[in-house]
C-alpha cells in the first residue's frame, strides 16, 4: 500500500534523473569533444535552433501531422470495416485475411515507389501510405478481438433471441475493444513516422520534407531540431489515444 | 499426439485424415494453389481491364524481368536476408536482455525506459546517414539499423511476459529453495516465452523494414537498392520485381518465425 | 440467520409436492445428439411440470451441458427425437428466445454495470433502455444489489455476480429457467447461502427451474425431484422425488430423511461416475 | 572487380573510398572502368566505390573522413558546405556546363521563358531551383509569379500535361520523357542560353587528405580520368562494366546517358584543358550568383575551395578524352 | 469399488488416533500477521504431531493461506510468535525448502511434461535431470499416472493435474506436506475420488499432512483433527479429533458419526462465516 503509494513519483523522479543524464551526456560529448554540428550537435544548440525555426517547424509539424491524423483516422476506418465485415460475413475471412497477410508482410517502405507513382507527392500519398500501415494493424488486432469472444456468452446472447447484429453490437465489438485500442495507440507513432518517411522521398512540405533538405542544406541542427519536433508529434499523439484508450475501457 | 489407448471412434477419425494427406503437405498445396490462383487474377485482370503497365505490369512481365537478371535478384535476397537476420538476432538477444534488466532492476526501468520509448518516436531514415557516418558502409550499418527497429517491441513484450508470472508460482518455486536464476530460467523466461514470440513475429517483419531503409543509404546490393534504383529510374518493372522479392523473403521469414513459435510455445497454440 | 443480510422476498408459501402432474411444460422423448463420433446424449427421457424445481446431477461429460443446450435452442438434436414445450411439439431453435438460460460462468459484461447487465435481455427483446432499468432497479433489493446498480463486475464478489447473473436471467421471463451449475464457482460457504437465498426468490416467483448440479448436498436441498444421468451417452438413470418440506432450513441437510436421499443417490451416481472416470482415464491420451 | 592489369605490389595499396552523389549508373562510368580494370590498384590504391542516396550527403561523409573522395553535388554544394564550416576542397569539376534543361511541350503554352509566369513549374530543390532562379532573373521574373513545385521521382505529372515545365537532367530524365512522349515534341530551356554556368559533379577531398596525402590524391585522378578515357573510347564496353554493377539497369539508358555525359564532362573548358579540368572564371561566376541569391552567406575563398594543383599535375594528354 | 483404476499403494494400515501426542513436528504460538491495516492473523495457535493428518477449515479471507505461507517460509510472522519447526524455535525463512508445499492450485508449468513437472523441486535442489525423472517415474502407478509421462498439462483432466501436483509435492521430501485446497478446482465427483486416493497414498508414505479445504465433508472425511478457524483476524476457534476408523469407506459420510461430527463443525462454522460474510458485504462497496 504505502509502497504503491510512493512509486508514481518516485518514477517519475527516475524518469527525470534519467533524461537529465542522457540530455547532459550528449551535451557533455557533443562540447567536451568538440564535435562538429555535422556529427551531432550539442542539445542547447539543438533547441536554440528549434527555437529560431519555430514558425517553420510548427507549420511543418502542422503539415506531418495533418497528414497522419487522416492517413490514421481512413487506416482505422478500414481496419475496423474490414474486422466487422469479416465478422458479419464469416466468408471473407478466407478471403480477406491472406491477401492482407501477403500485403502486410512486405513493408510499407516498400511500396513507397508505387505510391507515390500512383499519388504523386503531394498529402494524398502520404495519407494512403499511413493509411495502408494503419489499416493492417488495426485489421489485424481488432479481428484478434472479435476473435476472443467467449463462445458460451454468443450463446447466452442468443439464448435472449439476439440476431448476428445483436451479437456483434452488444457482445463482439466492446469485447474487441481493449485490444483494438492498443492497436490503434501503436499505431499512432507508426502513422507519424511512416508520413515523415514518404515526405522525405518527395513532398511539399512536412517535417520530413524539412528533414531532407536540411541534410542537402548541411543544416544539421535544423535535421536534429526536427527529429525533436516530430518526437514530441509522436509522444503527444500517443499520449492523447492513450488518454482516450484509458477513458474508454474503464472496466480493465 | 497419436494414442496407444485410442477409441476405435478416434482411429477411424485419424485414418480418414491420414488418407487424405498429412497435413503439412495439404497446406503446402493449398497455398500453392492460392498463389496460382491469385497470379491468374493479376494476369488476367491486367489484360482484360487493359491496365497501363505503367500502373501495374503483367505478372509475366514481372517474372520475366527478374528471369532476366537473376543473379541480381538473388544477391540483392541473399544480402538483405543476411542484414534481416543479424539485426534480428541482435535486437531480439537485446530486447530480451534488457526486458529481464527492467524486470529485475526497477530504478535502472524508471530511469531507462522511458528514453527507449522516445527513441522509438524517431524515424530511422532521419538519422540512417548518421549511421552511415558512425559505422560506414558496411552489413553492420544496415544491421544496427534493423536491430534499433527490433529491440523495443521484444523489451516491451518481454517485460509484459515477466510480470505476468503468477505470483502463486514464485512462491512455489521458493518454496522448493530455488535461487534466483532457478527462478529466471525455469519459471520466468518460460512464462514470457509466449509474450516474447508475439514481439518476434513483429520483429520479424520490422527487421525487414530497417534492412530494406538502412539499404537506401549508399549500398551496393540488396532488395533496398534494387528498390531505390528502380523507383529512380521510373522503372515500373523493376518496383514491382523487387517489390516480390521483398514480400517472398518478408513472408517466408515471417513463416520460420511463427514456425519456431510454435515449436517452442506448442503449450499455448493447443489451448 | 438465514435472513440476516439478505433480502426477504415476501412470505414464503408451501411448495406444491409430488401432486399428480398437470400437463408437462417441457417434455422430452427419445432424445439423441451425436458430435461427429461423440455420441452426447441417446435416448434422453424426462419431462417438467409447470413450478417445479426439477435438478439434474451427473458424471462429467455426460451432456448435462448439452441437454440445456437443447432447450435453450442452441443446439439441435438428431432427428427422431420429440421436443415438446407448452404442450406443443418444436424444433430446438423455435426455443431461442423462449426460455431463460443462465449458463455456468456468470458471463457479466465488464463493461455494463450492474444495472445494465441485469437488463441485456429485456434491451435484446426491444424494451427502450429507461423502461428496462426502472423495471430492474425495482428488482435489486430482493437480489441483495440494493445500491450496487451503478457498480461494475470487477467491483462485486463471486457471490454478488451470481446474483447479477440471475437477475439477469429471471428479468428475461419465460416460463422455463435453465441454471447451469450456477454456484460451481462459488466457495462452499457462499454457496451455501446462495442455495437459500434461490429458494427463497424462487417461491416468490414460481418459475420453473431445472437446475444442473454436481453437489448431491444442493441438489438434494434445492429440488422438488432429482433426475441422476448415466455416463456419455447421457440418458436418465433415476427420478428420485424430493419429500422434504418446504421452506427448507440449511439443518435439513444432517437430518435422516436427507441423509437417506442422499445415500440412494450417491449409489447410483457412483456407479456412473466410476464408468465415466474410469472411460476418462482412457481417452484422456486422446484430448 | 578483376584487374587487367597486374597490380603494385598488395602490401603498399592504400585503402581508399569514394563516395558517388547517386546509385550505380553510367554517369559515374569511368570510375567503375578504372576499378574494373585495376588502374586504383596500378596506382597503389585498394579503392571501395560507395553509392550514394536520397538523404545523403557526399560533403558531409567525406568531410567527417567516413570517405576519402567524392563525386558530390556540384559547384553550390561545394559552397555551401564551405560556407557551413565543412572542411572539403574541390580537386576537380565532371560537368563542365549545366546538365539540367527546363523542358516544355512544343504545342503547350510555354513558347518563351516569360510564358513561365502563371505556369506551374516543378525542379529540384537541390541545386536546379537556383539555376532556374537565375533564369527568371535574368529575364526579369519574379519566383512568386509563377507556381514553382518540387519535383517528384516521375515525370508523369508532366507527360500527363498537370505540369508545364519540368526540370530535367540531360543524360536521365530527358531520356524518360522522350521514350514516353512523340519525339520532336519536345521545346527546351537550356542555362548557358541566359547566361548562367552552372558546373556540378563536382570531385572532394577532406581538407587534412589534401594537405597531407597529395601523392593519394593524384594516383587517384590519374587512374579515374584512365578510366574515363577507356569509357568514352569503349563505351559498349563501359556500359558492360555498369551493368555487372548494377543488372537491372536499363541497358538502352545506360548508353545514352553515357552519350550526354561524355558531352558534359567534354564542353565548355574541358574541350581544351581536359576532363575534370576546374575552370577559376566559371568557379567564380558561380559564387557571385550564389552569393547574390543568398545560397552562401558570405564571400568565400575560392583558392581555398577549389584546388586546381592536382588536376593540373596530371599531363594534360592524360587528360584529354 | 474404490481401487477400480486408481493404485492400490499397498497394505493399508491404521492410522494413529488420538494418541498421546509425541514431540509435536510443527508448534505456533501467538502468531499475529498484518498487512498494513488488515490482521489476518491474530493469537494463532497450533500444534501438529509427526504424522498426523490435520484439516483447516475457515471462513474466505481468515488467513488460511497467510497462515500456510508462514509455515512454508515465504512470509514472516509479525515479531512476538513463537514458531517451532522439529522441536527448534526458528524464523519462518528458515523453513524456505524444508516444507513441501502444494499451493491452491495445481500451478503446473505448461511447457513441462508430466515427469518433468513431478521432478521440478528435485531440479532445483540438484539433482540431476536423469536421476530425479528415474525416480519419479517409478512413482507413476502409484499416482494413477502411468504411460503418461510424455504427456503435457494441457493434455490432462483436472483430477490428473492434481496427481502431477501431488507427485510433485511427494517427490520433494520433507517431513511436513502443506495442501492448500488442493481439490479446490475439482467437481465434487473427481474430488471424493481424489480424496480416497489421497488417503491411500498417505497411508504408504505417512508424511505430516496440513490441509486446507472449504468443505467440511472433506475435512471431516480426510483429518485426524479438523482446525476451525475464526472469521478474520484468524486464530482457532475450535479443534475437532476425528474419531472415525481408518480406512475410511466412502460410505462414512452418511454415517450417523460421521453427521454428528459434520452439525458440530457446520454449527461452529456458521457463526464464522456469517460474520465475515456480513463484514464482506459491508466491505464490497469500497473494492
Ligand atoms: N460442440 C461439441 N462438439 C463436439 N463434442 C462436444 C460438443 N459439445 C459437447 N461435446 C461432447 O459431448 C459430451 C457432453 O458434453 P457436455 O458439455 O454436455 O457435458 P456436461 O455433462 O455438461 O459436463 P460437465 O459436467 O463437465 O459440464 C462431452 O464428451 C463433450 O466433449
Ligand atoms: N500480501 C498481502 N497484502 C495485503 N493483504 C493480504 C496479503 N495476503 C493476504 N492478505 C489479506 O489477508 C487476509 C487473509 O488472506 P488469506 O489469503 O490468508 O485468506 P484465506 O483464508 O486463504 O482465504 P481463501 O479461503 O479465500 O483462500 C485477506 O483479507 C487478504 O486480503
Ligand atoms: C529526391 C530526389 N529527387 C530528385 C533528385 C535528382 N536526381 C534524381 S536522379 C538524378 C540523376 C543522377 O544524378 C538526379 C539529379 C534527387 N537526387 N533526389
Ligand atoms: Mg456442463
Ligand atoms: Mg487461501
Amino acid at each position: 500500500m504505502s509502497r504503491a503509494f510512493a512509486s508514481p513519483s518516485l518514477a517519475v523522479q527516475r524518469g527525470i534523473l534519467g533524461a537529465v543524464l542522457l540530455v547532459a551526456c550528449w551535451e557533455g560529448a557533443a562540447r567536451g569533444l568538440h564535435l562538429p554540428a555535422y556529427v551531432l550537435p550539442a542539445v542547447s544548440d539543438i533547441l536554440a535552433g528549434l527555437w529560431s525555426k519555430r514558425a517553420t517547424l510548427i507549420d511543418a509539424a502542422g503539415y506531418t501531422l495533418l497528414e497522419a491524423l487522416v492517413g490514421y483516422g481512413l487506416g482505422c476506418l478500414i481496419g475496423i470495416g474490414l474486422a466487422v465485415a469479416i465478422a458479419l460475413v464469416p466468408a471473407l475471412r478466407s478471403a480477406i485475411l491472406p491477401l492482407a497477410t501477403a500485403i502486410n508482410s512486405v513493408p510499407v517502405v516498400g511500396y513507397s515507389p508505387l505510391i507515390l507513382l500512383w499519388f504523386g507527392i503531394g498529402v494524398s500519398s502520404k495519407i494512403v501510405m499511413v493509411a495502408m500501415a494503419v489499416s493492417f494493424t488495426i485489421l489485424l488486432s481488432m479481428l484478434a478481438g472479435l476473435d476472443r469472444v467467449d463462445r458460451r456468452a454468443v450463446d447466452l446472447m442468443k439464448s435472449f433471441g439476439a440476431s448476428r447484429f445483436g451479437v456483434l453490437w452488444r457482445l463482439r465489438l466492446p469485447t474487441a475493444l481493449p485490444l483494438l485500442l492498443a492497436g490503434m495507440r501503436v499505431s499512432t507513432v507508426r502513422s507519424v513516422i511512416v508520413a515523415i518517411v514518404t515526405e522525405m522521398l518527395g513532398a511539399h512540405g512536412g517535417l520530413g520534407w524539412v528533414i531532407y533538405q536540411a541534410v542537402l542544406q548541411i543544416d544539421f541542427v535544423q535535421v536534429w531540431a526536427a527529429i525533436f519536433v516530430a518526437s514530441a508529434a509522436s509522444l503527444a499523439f500517443f499520449g492523447l489515444i492513450g488518454f482516450l484508450e484509458r477513458k474508454i475501457l474503464f472496466w480493465t | 499426439m497419436s494414442s496407444p489407448v485410442a477409441t476405435s471412434l478416434g482411429e477411424a477419425g485419424a485414418a480418414a485424415r491420414s488418407i487424405a494427406m498429412p497435413a503439412p503437405l495439404r497446406k503446402l498445396i493449398r497455398l500453392l494453389l492460392g498463389l496460382v490462383v491469385a497470379a491468374v487474377i493479376w494476369e488476367g485482370a491486367v489484360q482484360l481491364f487493359g491496365i497501363r503497365p505503367y500502373y501495374l505490369p503483367r505478372l509475366s512481365t514481372i517474372l520475366m524481368a527478374i528471369a532476366a537478371t537473376p543473379r541480381a535478384y538473388v544477391d540483392g535476397f541473399l544480402r538483405t536476408l543476411a542484414e534481416t537476420l543479424i539485426g534480428f538476432a541482435s535486437g531480439g538477444a537485446f530486447g530480451v536482455l534488457m526486458g529481464v534488466v527492467f524486470f529485475r532492476v526497477r530504478a535502472l526501468r524508471e530511469m531507462v525506459f522511458p528514453i527507449f520509448v522516445v527513441s522509438q518516436t524517431i524515424p530511422v531514415i532521419a538519422f540512417g546517414a548518421l549511421v552511415v557516418l558512425w559505422f560506414g558502409n558496411t552489413l553492420l550499418a544496415k544491421a544496427i539499423i534493423a536491430f534499433y527497429l527490433t529491440f523495443f517491441p521484444v523489451t516491451v513484450n518481454t517485460l509484459l511476459g515477466l510480470e505476468t508470472v503468477d505470483p502463486k508460482q514464485v512462491a512455489l518455486m521458493r518454496s522448493f529453495g530455488a535461487s534466483n536464476r532457478q527462478l529466471l530460467l525455469r519459471l520466468q523466461l518460460p512464462t514470457a516465452l509466449p509474450q516474447i514470440f508475439v514481439a518476434l513475429r513483429l520483429a520479424a517483419s520490422l527487421s525487414l523494414v530497417g534492412a530494406i531503409v538502412g539499404e537506401w543509404f549508399g549500398d551496393t546490393t540488396g532488395l533496398g537498392v534494387l528498390l531505390l534504383q528502380a523507383m529512380f529510374t521510373e522503372n515500373v518493372v523493376a518496383i514491382w520485381a523487387a517489390l516480390l522479392a521483398a514480400a517472398l523473403l518478408g513472408t517466408g521469414f515471417y513463416a520460420v518465425v511463427a514456425a519456431v513459435e510454435r515449436r517452442l510455445v506448442f503449450w499455448n497454440a493447443e489451448q | 440467520m438465514q435472513a440476516a443480510r439478505l433480502p426477504h422476498p415476501g412470505p414464503a408459501t408451501e411448495a406444491p409436492q409430488a401432486q399428480p402432474k398437470p400437463e408437462p411444460l417441457l417434455e422430452l422423448r427419445a432424445i439423441n445428439k451425436t458430435f461427429g463420433p461423440v455420441a452426447a446424449l441417446s435416448g434422453l427421457q424426462a419431462s417438467v411440470a409447470p413450478g417445479e424445481f426439477v435438478t439434474v446431477v451427473g458424471p462429467s461429460g455426460c451432456g448435462k451441458s448439452t441437454l440445456f443446450n437443447i432447450v435453450a435452442g442452441l443446439e439441435e438434436p438428431d432427428t427422431g427425437g420429440i421436443l415438446r414445450f407448452e404442450g406443443k411439439s418444436c424444433h430446438s431453435a423455435d426455443l431461442l428466445g423462449r426460455v431463460s438460460f443462465m449458463p455456468q460462468r456468470d458471463l457479466l459484461f465488464p463493461w455494463r454495470n450492474v444495472v445494465d447487465n441485469a437488463i441485456l435481455a429485456l434491451e435484446v427483446e426491444g424494451m427502450p433502455r429507461d423502461q428496462a432499468r426502472a423495471k430492474a432497479l425495482k428488482m435489486l433489493p430482493e437480489f441483495g444489489l440494493a445500491g450496487f446498480e451503478k457498480q461494475y463486475p470487477n467491483q462485486l464478489s463471486g457471490g454478488m455476480r451470481q446474483r447479477v447473473a440471475l437477475m439477469r436471467t429471471f428479468l428475461f421471463e419465460r416460463d422455463l429457467m435453465l441454471l447451469d451449475e450456477p454456484f460451481g464457482a462459488l466457495d462452499a460457504l457462499t454457496r451455501a447461502m446462495m442455495q437459500r437465498w434461490l429458494l427463497d426468490v424462487w417461491q416468490k416467483y414460481r418459475r420453473t427451474i431445472l437446475f444442473i448440479t454436481h453437489d448431491v448436498d444442493e441438489a438434494i436441498f434445492l429440488g422438488d425431484r432429482v433426475l441422476v444421468m448415466t455416463a456419455r451417452p447421457g440418458s436418465v438413470k433415476l427420478e428420485q422425488v424430493v419429500d422434504l418440506p418446504r421452506p427448507r432450513r440449511p439443518e435439513i441437510v444432517t437430518s435422516p430423511e436427507f441423509v437417506r436421499l442422499k445415500r440412494t443417490l450417491l449409489d447410483a451416481i457412483e456407479e456412473e461416475s466410476m464408468k465415466s472416470f474410469q472411460s476418462s482415464i482412457a481417452q484422456e491420451k486422446t484430448p | 572487380t578483376g584487374s587487367l592489369v597486374t597490380a603494385a605490389p598488395a602490401a603498399e595499396l592504400q585503402k581508399a573510398s569514394l563516395r558517388l552523389k547517386w546509385l550505380p549508373q553510367a554517369q559515374f562510368a569511368g570510375f567503375y572502368v578504372a576499378a574494373a580494370k585495376g588502374y586504383y590498384k596500378a596506382e597503389g590504391i585498394d579503392l571501395t566505390i560507395n553509392p550514394g542516396g536520397p538523404n545523403l550527403l557526399t560533403e558531409n561523409l567525406v568531410a567527417t573522413g567516413a570517405d576519402t573522395f567524392g563525386l558530390s553535388g556540384g559547384t553550390d554544394s561545394v559552397f555551401a558546405a564551405r560556407d557551413k564550416g565543412l572542411p572539403i576542397v574541390c580537386i576537380g569539376v565532371s560537368h563542365q556546363i549545366t546538365p539540367f534543361i527546363f523542358v516544355t511541350r512544343k504545342d503547350g503554352p510555354v513558347k518563351t521563358i516569360q510564358d513561365f509566369k502563371g505556369k506551374t513549374v516543378t525542379t529540384w530543390f537541390t541545386g536546379a531551383n537556383h539555376v532556374l532562379n537565375g533564369m527568371l532573373a535574368k529575364e526579369g521574373i519574379k519566383p512568386d509569379e509563377l507556381k514553382i513545385q518540387p519535383q517528384q521521382v516521375s515525370v508523369t505529372p508532366f507527360v500527363d500535361g498537370s505540369v508545364d515545365v519540368v526540370t530535367a537532367t540531360y543524360y536521365n530524365e530527358f531520356y524518360t520523357i522522350q521514350s514516353r512522349m512523340p519525339k520532336d515534341s519536345l521545346k527546351t530551356f537550356v542555362a548557358e542560353d541566359y547566361g548562367i554556368t552552372f558546373p556540378r559533379d563536382t570531385l572532394i577531398v577532406a581538407e587534412a587528405t589534401a594537405k597531407e596525402k597529395p601523392e593519394l590524391v593524384k594516383a587517384f585522378l590519374r587512374a579515374s580520368l584512365k578510366g574515363w578515357k577507356d569509357a568514352f573510347a569503349d563505351p559498349k564496353g563501359a556500359v558492360d562494366t555498369m551493368m555487372a554493377t548494377a543488372p537491372t539497369l536499363d541497358r538502352a539508358q545506360q548508353e545514352f546517358m553515357l552519350t550526354e555525359v561524355k558531352r558534359l564532362m567534354t564542353s565548355g573548358a574541358a574541350a581544351k584543358n581536359g576532363m575534370f579540368w576546374i575552370d577559376a572564371d566559371a568557379v567564380k561566376t558561380a559564387h557571385d550568383f550564389f552569393l547574390k541569391y543568398g545560397v552562401i552567406s558570405k564571400p568565400l575563398d575560392l583558392a581555398a575551395a577549389y584546388d586546381a594543383s592536382f588536376i593540373q599535375g596530371v599531363p594534360q594528354a592524360d587528360r584529354l578524352p
